[in-house]
C-alpha cells in the first residue's frame, strides 16, 4: 500500500485547483485553519465553499476572495456574534459579491448523507411553514407511497469535489479516528469526490485496528494524510487541545472592516510560510490556556480470537 | 426580597417553565443556564440536548459555545449529527426545546434569516442553523427573547421557524409532530398562545412592570389573558444556585 | 433517576404480551437466546417476530410456538445450513403455519432506520429485476423530484412493540454501550416503542460517560435493564466469550425434527428456570473453549475541560 | 506437477480473477479462502468487506460465519450495517462481490429464496440477505458455484439477485450501478458473459474435464467461447498457501 502523507502545500496544491467545491467540516471542533490559510497562501479562486457553519476558518477565506459560492446552514461565530466578512460580502459585496445557497443544520446533514449513500435525494421533517424553500428552489417534496400519502420535505444530494477533515489520529493509508463531536464529517468524507484527512498525529496501522470501532473514515477513500499538529486552531481538538475563545472574541474586532482583516492576514496567513510557522508565532501562553487535563476513555476489550 | 436582574428574571423563569421536564434541545448563554437551574431545582431528570451531537452533557464549566469541549467529556452520549437530528429530534424525543430570534411575530413565528429584502438584506442574519426542524419537531418550543420594539414586529421579514403560522389552527394543517409555540419569556412579561387564535398573550408581568411599558416596547395592542398575574420573584435559593454555582463570573447578568 | 434493573422474567413478564411485534436483534452476534427462552417458558403466542436473521433463537421460539408471523431478510444457520424448524413451519405448517413477511438485508436496515428516524419511508438502491416486490407489495417506489427524475425503491418504516437488545454494559438507567458488530440494533431501539436491554455487566454510569462515543443506546428510550452474564450464548458478544460454534452444528442435528427440537426445549428451556441455571448447566469445558483473550482497544483522551 | 481437488481449482481460480481488485464483498467458506489466497498473491493491496459491518477483516483463525467475531479483532473499521449497506457498498465502493446461489440461469440471474411457488415452496431457501443488492451496487460480480444439473437451470423458480435478466441491454435498461456477473466459477470450469447476448459461455476448462462432461451437468447446450482454453492448474505455491495457511484443517478441500 503507498504511503500518502503530504506536506500542506503538497496536498492543496495538488487537489484545490480553481473553481472546485470545497468542505472543511467539523462543527466548532476539528476545523481545519491550516487547510483554509494555505488555500488562501496558494491564491486560489472561484471555490464554492461548502460547510455548515463557515465559522472564522471561511470568514477568512471569504475575505481574501477566494470564494465565488457558499452553502451553508449557519451564518454566526459560534457564542460570539456575526461573521462581519461574510456579511460584507453579502451585503456589501465586499470584497466581492458572494453567491449563496442555503438550508437549515438537518438540511444539510441530509444533503451530505444522500451525497454518501448516492441516493437521488433524502426525506426529512422540516420546511413547511418556512420561508426557506421559497429561497432555495433545490428544496422540493415527495409524496409518501403508503398509506398515509403523506407529504416530505427532501433536498438533493452533495457531493463537494474535495472535503477536507481534520482528525486526532491516522496512519498513513488514510485510516483515521475521531473522537468527540463527530458532526457530519463521516458523510461528508464519504460524499466527496477527493478527501484530504489532517491529522494531530500519525500513528502505525495497529493503533487503528486495535479499534475498529473507532474509524470514522477508512483510507479506501482517502486521497491524502497530512501531519499537522495544532491545524485546527483556533478551534479545537477533543482531548488535545481547546478553542482559543480568547481569539474567537478578538476576531470580532479584527473582523469589523475589510482592512483590518487584510492587515490580520498579512500577518498571520501570508507573513508565514506554513502551520508550523504559525504555531511557533503563537506565543506559548496560548498553547498552555489551551492544554486540556487528562480524561480518558473506560478501557474495552475486543478479544483475541484464535 | 434581594433585588434581581432582569437576565435573572429571565433564567428563572424558564428554569421553572421546565418543571418536571425530561429532555430540552439547548443553545448557550442565558438559556443554558436556565436549564442547569431546572436540573438543580424543578427538572432533577432533565437531559440536555444541544444540536452540536451532544446527549446528556455535563460541563464542568460554562459552555462557550454548543460545540464545546467541556459539552463532551462526560457527556452520556455523543454522536454524529445525523443521529442527533434522526434520531432524537426527528425521532420525537426532544419535549421543550428553547427557541429565539431577530424578530417575533404575534403567532410566535420566528426570524432569524434577514431583516429586508432576502437577495438584498439589509442585515444578513445566521440563518435556520437547526431552528426551523427544532421549530417543527420538538413537542413543545419556548422562546426566550428580550422584549424590543424592533424584534416584536406585526409582519416579520422573513419565516425561518414556523410558529403558530397565521394563527388559528393553521399550524395543525402543516401536520407536523410538534404543538409549537407555548410560552415567550422576556425581562418585562411571560407570554402564552392559550386562546384559539393562537396569539400571543401576557399571562405574567415582572415585578415592577406595568402593562404599558409592555405594550410601548411591543409597540402595539397585547392581548392580555384573563388570568394575568405578576411574576413570582426569584427565591434566595434560585438566585443562590445562579450567582455562585452556575454563573459565578456573572457573564450573564 | 429511577433503577431500570428486572430480572428477565418479570421484563418479559412486563412487556412481553401475546400478538405483540418482537425484534430480537444482533447480527450474529449479541443474540439474547436468554430473552428468547423467557418468552417460551412463559407461554406467549402470536408473537410477530422481527429479525434480519432469525439464527437459531427464532428456529427455537417458532418450534416451540411463540410466533404467528416472521418478519427477516435471511433464514440460516449462519455458516453452517438451513434453518429447519423455519423451514417445516414454512414448508409443512409444523407445529403450525408462519406467515412470513420477506426484504433484503439492507430492505430490513432500511425499514429499522425510517421507523427510527420516523420517516414515512427510507430510498434504497434494491430490489430492479429482482422478485422480492411481487412476493411483498410493500416494496414500493419513488420518483425523485430533481433533474434526473430517477424512479428509487423505498421500504415503509418499521416500528417493533419491543426490541431487546444485548449489550457487554450498561448502567442501572439503561445507557448503554456495545463494540464489535453494531448491526442495526441502534436503529432497532430508537425504532420500537419499548425497549429491554440486556447486559454482561452493570457498570456505574461514569463508565458510560468516560467515553461518550461508544453510548449506543441512551437510557432515555429504555424501559427495562436486565443483568444477564452469558445470556447471548451460543451466539457470542465480542471480548466477552465467542460464539458456540458446536451447539451451532449440533442444532442442525437436533433440529431435523420437531420431536428432537421438543425434547432439547424441555431440557434446556422449560427443564431450567432461568439463565442462571442454563449457564450451570452447560459444562465448564465449554465455557473454556469460548473464552477469548485479551485484546484492549487503543487509549483515547477525551480532554478535562473546567 | 501435484495433483489438486475441484475446490482448489475452484479457490485459485477465484483468487486469479481477484488480480490488482481493492475490495471485495464476500461471505464465509471457499470464496473466503480465494480472497484470502488473492491477497497474498495477485491482489496485495485487496480488502474484504462483509455485510455483518467489517471493511478490512484481518482473522487471526478461519472465520465460521461473516459474523465471526475473530473478523472484528483488528479489522480497519467495523460499522453500523446501514453504513456498510448505504456508504461502502450503495457508495460504490466495492469493486468485486462473490455471489453464490441455488439456481443460477444462462444469464447469471440467482435464485436463493425457493424451490417451487413462493406461496407454498417445495423448498424455502434462505432468502437474499444481501445479495439482492449487492448484485445490483457492486461493480462487478464473480458467481462460485458448482457445476450441478439442479443448479444450473433453464428458468429459476425465483429472481433473487437480478444477473443480465433476459440477457441483451436488458440490464443495463434497470440503469443501476453494477455491470453485474462477469465470471462464474465452477469446479469443472469457467465462464464469462462476453458475448452481445450476455449469455454464460465456456472460456476456460479445468485440467482433465471435458466439454461434454460441462454439457452433461449443465443439462443442455452451452455456449462456448472462441477463446475456449484450459484452465492453468494450482501452482505449487498457491496449493501451499491454502494447504498450509489459509486451510490447515482442509475444511474446503
Amino acid at each position: 500500500m503507498t504511503d500518502k502523507r503530504l506536506s500542506m502545500r503538497e496536498a492543496i496544491a495538488e487537489y484545490i485547483t480553481d473553481g472546485l467545491s470545497v468542505a472543511i467540516e467539523g462543527f466548532t471542533a476539528f476545523i481545519c485553519f491550516a487547510a483554509g490559510h494555505e488555500i488562501i497562501r496558494q491564491g486560489r479562486c472561484n471555490l464554492t465553499l461548502i460547510r455548515m457553519t463557515p465559522d472564522l476558518v471561511y470568514d477568512q477565506m471569504i475575505a481574501a476572495g477566494v470564494a465565488h459560492k457558499l452553502v451553508f446552514s449557519y451564518l454566526g461565530n459560534p457564542g460570539v456574534g456575526s461573521l462581519h466578512c461574510v456579511r460584507r460580502a453579502v451585503e456589501k459585496g465586499i470584497p466581492a459579491p458572494l453567491e449563496i445557497e442555503e438550508y437549515s443544520h438537518y438540511g444539510m446533514v441530509a444533503r451530505y448523507s444522500a451525497g454518501a449513500m448516492k441516493l437521488p435525494f433524502f426525506p426529512l421533517r422540516s420546511y413547511s411553514g418556512s420561508d426557506l424553500p421559497g429561497a432555495n428552489s433545490r428544496i422540493k417534496t415527495v409524496q409518501s407511497p403508503y398509506e398515509d400519502g403523506e407529504t416530505i420535505a427532501v433536498v438533493p444530494p452533495i457531493n463537494p469535489d474535495v472535503a477536507i477533515i481534520h482528525a486526532q489520529r491516522a496512519d498513513m493509508l488514510g485510516n483515521t479516528q475521531l473522537w468527540g463531536l463527530l458532526g457530519i464529517q463521516k458523510e461528508a468524507a464519504f460524499a466527496a469526490k477527493r478527501v484530504i484527512v489532517v491529522a494531530e498525529q500519525i500513528v502505525d496501522e495497529s493503533v487503528i485496528q486495535a479499534d475498529p470501532n473507532r474509524t470514522l473514515i477508512p483510507g479506501l477513500i482517502v486521497d491524502a494524510v497530512v501531519h499537522e499538529p495544532y491545524g485546527a486552531h483556533p478551534s479545537y481538538v477533543q482531548g488535545y487541545y481547546d478553542r482559543d475563545n480568547k481569539f474567537y472574541l478578538d476576531w470580532d474586532q479584527i473582523s469589523r472592516d475589510q482592512a483590518g482583516v487584510e492587515a490580520w492576514l498579512e500577518e498571520w496567513v501570508m507573513g508565514v510560510p506554513d502551520r508550523a510557522h504559525y504555531v511557533a508565532k503563537l506565543e506559548t501562553e496560548t498553547l498552555e490556556r489551551i492544554k486540556p487535563g487528562m480524561a480518558p476513555a473506560a478501557p474495552v476489550n475486543y478479544g483475541d480470537y484464535r | 426580597m434581594s433585588d434581581f436582574t432582569p437576565s435573572e428574571m429571565m433564567i428563572v423563569s424558564a428554569a421553572r417553565a421546565l418543571a418536571g421536564i425530561r429532555t430540552v434541545f439547548v443553545g448557550v448563554g442565558l438559556p443554558n443556564i436556565a436549564c442547569n437551574l431546572a436540573r438543580r431545582t424543578v427538572a432533577p431528570d432533565l437531559e440536555l440536548i444541544y444540536e452540536s451531537g451532544v446527549y446528556g452533557a455535563r460541563p464542568a464549566r460554562l459552555p462557550l459555545s454548543i460545540g464545546d469541549p467541556t459539552l463532551v467529556t462526560g457527556a452520556i452520549s455523543v454522536m454524529p449529527m445525523a443521529d442527533l437530528f434522526g434520531l432524537y429530534l426527528q425521532g420525537g424525543l426532544v419535549e421543550v426545546a428553547l427557541l429565539g430570534g431577530a424578530q417575533i411575530d404575534r403567532f410566535g413565528n420566528l426570524n432569524t434569516t434577514v431583516i429586508g429584502d432576502y437577495a438584498a438584506p439589509k442585515v444578513r442574519l445566521p440563518g435556520s442553523g437547526g431552528a426551523c426542524e427544532i421549530a417543527l419537531n420538538a413537542r413543545r418550543i419556548f422562546i426566550i427573547m428580550r422584549l424590543m420594539k424592533r424584534a416584536f414586529v406585526d409582519k416579520l421579514d422573513f419565516y425561518t421557524s414556523p410558529g403558530h403560522l397565521d394563527g388559528g389552527t393553521s399550524r395543525e394543517s402543516l401536520n407536523v409532530p410538534g404543538s409549537g409555540p407555548q410560552l415567550v419569556v422576556t425581562d418585562k412579561a411571560l407570554f402564552d398562545f392559550d386562546n384559539p387564535e393562537r396569539e400571543m398573550q401576557i399571562t405574567s408581568l415582572h415585578v415592577g412592570v406595568t402593562l404599558e411599558q409592555v405594550r410601548e416596547e411591543v409597540g402595539r395592542e397585547v392581548r392580555i389573558s384573563e388570568s394575568v398575574r405578576e411574576t413570582a420573584p426569584p427565591s434566595e435559593a434560585e438566585l443562590n444556585l445562579v450567582r455562585v454555582e452556575l454563573d459565578p463570573q456573572g457573564m450573564y447578568r
